[in-house]
């Protein structure tokens, strides 16, 4: 929680989070604007009524056309502007990838570093309520696999307002993902505008000595939950949350490794793929020595998300499958 | 079958009623917490324009909807208490309550699914039309979509593409004057979304989407242009959508003398206005038959309610075929 | 602007013959393989686009092109000698090798890149359009794309976003004809695409692309109009490709006799002609012109063939600014 | 190499094997129709001038509208026909991304079984002769991650028409991606219209018993001659070509590992997120106790592709790469 200057906080959900980092940084560079369906009204609440606090013109409302939008944002980071595009739900990214596939993340490198593209994403994603297969998707590995892009997945409101921040000032396209059923957690959060959380740091949100379990997003809180679990039995975990996959925090996470000698990766998107498959097969190569067991890998099943809350519950990774993943790399399963 | 007996406005009559009653006990429903997911989209208001449009199409004709497709849904003749329990996330359910409301279809009766990607159903829509013609059948397709719709991609390359082939698709456009929060003048720069048909050398009409009869008449000629291999056509019906854009919407985005208007402008009222006025039936009549879709209703909770929950080990038979991987 | 002088007039003749020199040179040298890359997408047939409608901009107006794009940079006032060092993949080219011709662009010219994906600018035109708004300039984004890519959603979410919000953008159709090998009537239902321009509420007029005058003053009417904040112009310029798609195309898909016609309409000659009967200038003057700019390529070809290579050690700036990562 | 029935073969190019098998296929089943941009043109030959020898309704032309045609595809797919769409290079994917991953892939999942989507897309993908950032990449990672799609790699003219028969044949999505290097490669094609090359199966295409290489696609002749040279260190490579990542064949690249105990895996595609690190995580969890050493990966760089022949090469995966790869996984780098 690097450069926090003041040390005055406030208690706001994550979503009042996001809304203040929005605020703020509208507020202290006038190339920041903001696009996105019915990002006035807002859906989940963090550009509610925002437009009526900051200069109204940077606050668009645009029609349903996620290739149009966030094109546009491709052109006006082109050209001067630091744009923050909103897409409703993380799942409608598909509809609008060859922007940020093939433009976005490659115009830097195309044009020999004519331009850059300073853009952010902001996208809603994991399970929430049965929202089923096209509303509850977790898409992050998806885009790790493609050069120039970076990946931000705040667990908690402090992250989310200090990455979002340094997301904003980065000279690159930038995805962000936000969760759903995060938006209405709460915690302190620095009030200070020059407060950011950098890119590329992980966070050791708590400390052991036997597992070390890297948690992403909505994840993280689960596996703090296992983790206070397994204590009891005994069990010391280790959890880091990498805040972003791109960069990633390889230090942070290998040094971890090589104390605790056993690895589980825990993310909402299911397995295959996923982003535990990068982990592990990066961790594996580079701490082989250190390993004393195989990487668990905890995600969601490899099928669509059902509707059914049974089913979705069978088909999300839970606090019982993490506690699980960690007795089985202690081969205590 | 463009003739306007009593027996088919009373089917239509019938029809609107059950979407209205299927939609008010859904919202009940969902209020009650009953109904998993908080992206319930009630099709209260639009009623006529499902019902006309697909009083004018056969059993085999496919149908392709939106995230507000329960009103497509049962225009297109699916049951109540298939609908109900699946949106109650049940096994019985159409889609075994995998879907919910969001992707609730019934095949056999025509339905190619709900969809939660707005504008994606405009190039579905084409490919079954293709299938129809290239199978030698006269089946027409017909696509549900909405005002916000009608900017995507999709629109254009769907429209496009149907218009090229000349394919037996009718192109239906809700406009119920918003996506979302959105008022269409702050989404498109257009006021008459049928004007876009030109650009694909297609008819376009906009239609009173609030008279079923003028809805009906509308589709029945798309309908057998379609039918004809003449090709596509576009239809903006104009209504309104009473509820907010989905159950948990507060809706603070219209006034309150806005909303005050909408009941005026009820295609259920209106059809029993015409009904009484043309003699097409009493008004004991239409009440026989709001009381047996209210009973219908019933039973279809009941059945809901009393169906199974899906077994929480997932059938890798839904995942692909065979159960591969 | 809109005034026709003779220094005007020799300054799109010599533009127009810049382009058609650099296109044939980059012919003969993708023949003799001295060009990487068998996607190059040549422009001569269409010179009379690019250069009428770059006429019309400031420098710091902004210009989004497409896979066919040395047309349009040269028109927009790039040099040859980096374009051709670009096209041989050297670091001296403006994308330091990186690009190649489908994405060869000069952003100090204004040019935001040429594309591989067909359809893809014309969502980032109206993108920097709204970027010159809300920064307070009065620069104009001009948007080329081909008739093929006037089928793609991105037309119809570009097209409709810039009318909404009447941004400074000038939409150019070369309409050529063909999508590839796919003639026009075979991907749209439609002959003029400038009638699409109704569906957004915006100005659509269609001009003869083989003539640099009647190109040149449409676009200055339509650069005028988004100066002055009036919103986009859709402009349908109908021209030639007088080549394959790209080099490696056997073009087998036009016959001889369709082939044979192209240089009937060459606009350099037809523009030398109007020179003459007008009074512009005079046949040596023009030939001045040529010689001077054959000299350039010919210098452009040197600076290329002389250039280094890259150093195969990426530079990681390029991936990420700092070389995050 | 299944179900040959007649030992007939012919000599074929890789494109002109996968038109016998669209041709072939075309001719058995009313029911299979092809859709692309300029597939009757055709610009890498597989399906030049096929709408002149069948039923030539069934090949159409299309728009310059990925959306679309794949779009339609899943509707023609989902009432009763068996569409093969051509995306003209694997790149342009992104473009039609929605169709592929929230509707192709969903569907038969969303309506409870109520449809089957037998669609397959055809799309040629790899390094060709500096075609730069957006002709030129390996996207089949990316699908790997959604659950639901089939995918086949074929890297040779025998398993590009046994594959595609298979394919087309088969009730789901299927992501059938060709490679623009191997379209002039040939071999002895099977000429029975029965010759299927089921999918999930993988093929050892050489024996070995001190690594096992895994490669896809292009890269199993790069193995191949990795494999050649390293034999004359002595080095005894085992290379698999999965043939199939979604089913993918794990007996037989488990059996494998377990017999030499280390594993190397080569792909076009970049690194990070790549077909590697899910095949690396897979068997290092599996095979812990056989494993000697830590997988190693080879791939693209994790950079966008650049136009440069000289950068270009060195972004690339090459031969020699592939045996430092197996020479590092030996211990004797
Ligand atoms: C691609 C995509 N973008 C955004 C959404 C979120 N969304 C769902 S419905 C809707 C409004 C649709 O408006 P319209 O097409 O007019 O249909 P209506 O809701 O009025 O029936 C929006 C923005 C979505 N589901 N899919
Ligand atoms: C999304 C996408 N689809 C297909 C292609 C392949 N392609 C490149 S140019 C082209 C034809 C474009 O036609 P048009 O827009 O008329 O431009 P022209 O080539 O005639 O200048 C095609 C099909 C592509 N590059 N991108
Ligand atoms: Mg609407
Ligand atoms: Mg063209």
């Amino acid at each position: 929680m690097a450069e926090a200057t003041q040390s005055e906080t406030r208690n706001l959900a994550y979503f009042e989070a996001i809304r203040l980092a929005l605020k703020e940084e509208l507020e202290l560079d006038p190339t920041v604007i903001l696009m996105g369906e019915d990002i006035r009204y807002s859906i989940f609440g963090p550009t509610r009524d925002l437009h009526l606090e900051v200069d109204e013109r940077r606050v668009l409302d645009t029609p349903i056309t996620e290739s149009a939008f966030v094109g546009a944002a491709v052109g006006a980071a082109m050209t001067g502007l630091r744009p923050v595009v909103e897409i409703m739900f993380a799942d409608f990214i598909t509809v609008c990838m060859d922007q940020i596939i093939n433009q976005a993340a490659k115009i830097r490198f195309m044009t020999g570093g004519q331009v850059k593209v300073p853009l952010v994403v902001r996208a809603p994603g994991g399970y929430l309520n049965s929202s089923a297969a096209q509303h509850s998707q977790s898409l992050e590995a998806l885009f790790m696999h493609v050069p120039g892009l970076k990946i931000c997945l705040p667990s908690n409101p402090v992250d989310a307002k200090g990455l979002l921040k340094s997301a904003i000032r980065d000279d690159d396209p930038v995805l962000f993902f936000e969760h759903k059923a995060l938006y209405f957690s709460s915690d302190d959060v620095p009030l200070d505008p020059q407060f950011t959380v950098p890119l590329g740091q992980a966070a050791v949100v708590r400390e052991g000595s036997d597992v070390t379990v890297f948690a992403v997003s909505g994840m993280v809180s689960s596996a703090l939950s296992a983790a206070n679990s397994l204590a009891r039995e005994g069990i010391e975990v280790e959890v880091i949350d990498p805040r972003t996959l791109v960069p990633l925090d390889k230090p942070t996470l290998l040094d971890s490794v090589r104390k605790t000698g056993r690895l589980v990766t825990v993310e909402e998107g299911c397995l295959t793929g996923g982003v535990g498959a990068e982990i592990s097969a990066l961790v594996t190569s580079e701490a082989w020595d250190d390993l004393k067991g195989p990487v668990v890998r905890v995600a969601s099943r490899d099928q669509p998300i059902p509707f059914s809350p049974v089913l979705e519950a069978a088909c999300a990774p839970t606090t019982q499958d993490i506690a699980g993943a960690v007795r089985k790399c202690l081969g205590k399963a | 079958m463009t003739e306007l007996t009593n027996e088919l406005v009373l089917r239509m009559y019938r029809t609107m009623y059950t979407i209205r009653k299927f939609e008010e006990t859904v919202s009940e429903r969902a209020g009650m917490a009953m109904i998993p997911g908080f992206m319930i989209h009630l099709y209260v208001g639009q009623e006529a324009v499902a019902t006309g449009v697909c009083a004018a199409l056969r059993e085999d004709d496919y149908m392709v909807s939106t995230h507000r497709g329960h009103g497509h849904l049962i225009a297109k003749g699916a049951a109540p208490d298939r609908m109900m329990a699946e949106l109650q996330g049940k096994e019985t359910g159409y889609c075994r309550g995998r879907g919910g409301s969001m992707h609730i279809t019934s095949v056999e009766v025509g339905g190619l699914g709900a969809n939660g990607i707005v504008g994606a159903g405009l190039v579905i829509a084409p490919g079954a039309a293709l299938s129809a013609k290239l199978r030698g059948t006269d089946q027409v397709t017909v696509c549900f979509f909405g005002d916000g719709a009608s900017n995507q991609g999709t629109f254009h390359e769907g429209l496009n593409l149907a218009s090229l082939w000349k394919l037996p698709v009718v192109f239906v456009c809700e406009n119920n004057g918003y996506g979302f929060s959105t008022p269409q003048d702050k989404h498109q720069p257009i006021d008459r979304i049928s004007k876009r048909a030109a650009s694909y050398d297609m008819p376009g009409i906009t239609v009173d989407g609030n008279d079923v009869l003028e809805v009906y008449l509308a589709a029945c000629w798309a309908v057998e242009r379609a039918r004809k291999g003449e090709g596509p056509t576009l239809i903006e019906a104009v209504t309104l959508r009473w509820h907010g854009h989905y159950e948990d919407d507060d809706d603070e985005y219209r006034s309150a003398e806005e909303k005050a208007e909408f009941p005026k402008h009820c295609p259920i009222e209106r059809l029993e206005r015409d009904c009484i006025e043309r003699g097409w039936a009493s008004t004991s009549q239409l009440e026989r038959i709001r009381s047996e879709v209210d009973k219908e209703i019933e039973k279809a909770c009941e059945f809901a309610d009393e169906s199974p929950e899906p077994s929480p080990d997932e059938d890798p038979a839904l995942i692909f075929s065979g159960g591969d991987r």
